[in-house]
């Protein structure tokens, strides 16, 4: 697979979590990704998800955009919320921090532990980006070259 | 998902039969709370993961829900059935430091009625 | 589920057949579909979808639409591409009818036989629409109440 | 996908290891025509479908392509571990005028090698 992409679009239910799991790790699999590698990129995609859903848009009801793209043997995850956004980005991504008692704050810590690269964008009442990269590690040199 | 209980004296064994993440967290959380609510004499959470493929920090955040619930009566929580990839996530969690896990039925049930 | 949506954009590549198949039958699973129906739903997703790659947009690539509704207990899809259209719409569904000698001119039939509804629009030169909607037959009165 | 294609004297066993669709039916079609190229006392096609959970109208056409192709040697074609979902695409296509489809992989080279 040279090079594909994916553009999602589905409203902030929680029954679209599982669904954005399996969307992601079908596309993923175009990719050498290992059984375990597949496992940690749906958990990354479930926790940016849901903290769309739970954070990003609360009691009320938003978009979702979760953007794929294969490139260069790259696996690149975007996913986007139009809701409430982040006011400290640096206090968000403090393991264990929540602003929901309820909640672990352990999300932006699975995703940067599952991903080799995150990046966190968000302005307040306008929503939030979570860009995630992962490349399959067998099957890739370290200069990033096919075997 | 669907949510098996079971009681064995003090311990309540819950199956979970799918993922648990987001949407199915809150069905977790009702069915373990009326049995705790009902029963007070149980103490333990027993959680048979044998037909859970997928927990996430939703899920985690329900288990340790119920975990602080139980350790208010002085009970304890275990894990059996865990896959390799599940066991990572309790671990990258801390979680491994509230829960044991054991690896078979029996071996649960003695350890948590020891004490 | 009371309603839900999904609008996916990908590109018209042999590959993402069976990832329409993998999103679609996932979505469709938040309705009470019996396993023969999902397979239905399948198939039908599959036949649209491969058309727009071979007969839409032929050597060429272009982007495939696929959006997705659940709405009153009932799904539907609809499959867009913005390939080279049909000239005669009634000739296309004519049974084994097919304008690639290596095809069996089946597509449209199998769509038609495991849906409830389909319908086929298209303009030369701008491309074609197909879309099909399908309800769970358990779980369903005659006069489409839940049961 | 994957093709895993055996010999028995006259009948080439080509069993289909994942879905035959739109990307999937021209490996079938290269390593099958490969085959019936190289060995020319090849008649028959039996298809092993155990583990092929689905097939199009893509896949039937290229089933039906090798089909002509073995025709014209006189060879006929069957199918073997057919799953009710697929027996039914075989059905409405038409295709089982011309594939038996055999409950044993025993029954179908008997029944294929007879004439
Ligand atoms: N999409 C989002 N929209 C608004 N706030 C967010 C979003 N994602 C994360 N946050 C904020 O960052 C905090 C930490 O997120 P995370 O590490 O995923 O933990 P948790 O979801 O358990 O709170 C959240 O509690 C929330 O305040
Ligand atoms: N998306 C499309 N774009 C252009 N032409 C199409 C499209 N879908 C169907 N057609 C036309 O309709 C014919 C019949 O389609 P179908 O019944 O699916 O059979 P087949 O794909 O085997 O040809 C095709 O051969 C093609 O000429």
């Amino acid at each position: 697979m040279d090079s594909n992409y994916l553009k999602v679009e589905f409203p902030s239910l929680p029954e679209n979590v599982s669904l954005s799991r399996v969307i992601v790790a079908s596309f993923a699999a175009q990719l050498d990704f290992t059984l375990n590698e597949l496992e940690e990129i749906r958990v990354a995609t479930s926790e940016a998800v849901s903290n769309c859903v739970i954070h990003g848009y609360r009691e009320s009801q938003g978009r979702i955009l979760l953007e794929l793209t294969i490139k260069d043997g790259e696996l690149e995850i975007v996913i986007t919320d139009y809701g409430c956004g982040i006011q400290d980005l640096d206090l968000a991504k403090t393991p264990t921090y929540s602003t929901d008692p309820e909640r672990m704050g352990l999300g932006l810590v699975f995703m940067e532990s599952f991903m080799n690269y995150l990046t966190l964008e968000s302005e307040v009442g306008k929503g939030t980006r979570v860009t995630m990269r992962k490349r399959p590690e067998r099957g890739t040199n370290h200069d990033g070259s096919k075997q | 998902m669907n949510i098996e209980i079971n009681r064995s004296g003090s311990v309540l064994i819950v199956r979970i039969q799918g993922e648990l993440d987001l949407s199915t967290a809150p069905l977790f959380r009702e069915k373990v709370e009326a049995e705790l609510e009902q029963f007070e004499g149980v103490k333990h959470l027993l959680l048979d993961l044998e037909e859970t493929p997928f927990i996430d920090s939703s899920g985690l955040g329900v288990i340790l829900g119920r975990f602080k619930h139980i350790s208010q009566r002085g009970g304890r929580l275990s894990a059996i059935n865990v896959s390799d990839h599940v066991r990572r996530i309790f671990e990258l969690s801390g979680l491994l430091k509230i829960m044991s896990i054991q690896s078979t039925l029996e071996d649960a049930l003695n350890s948590l009625k020891e004490r």
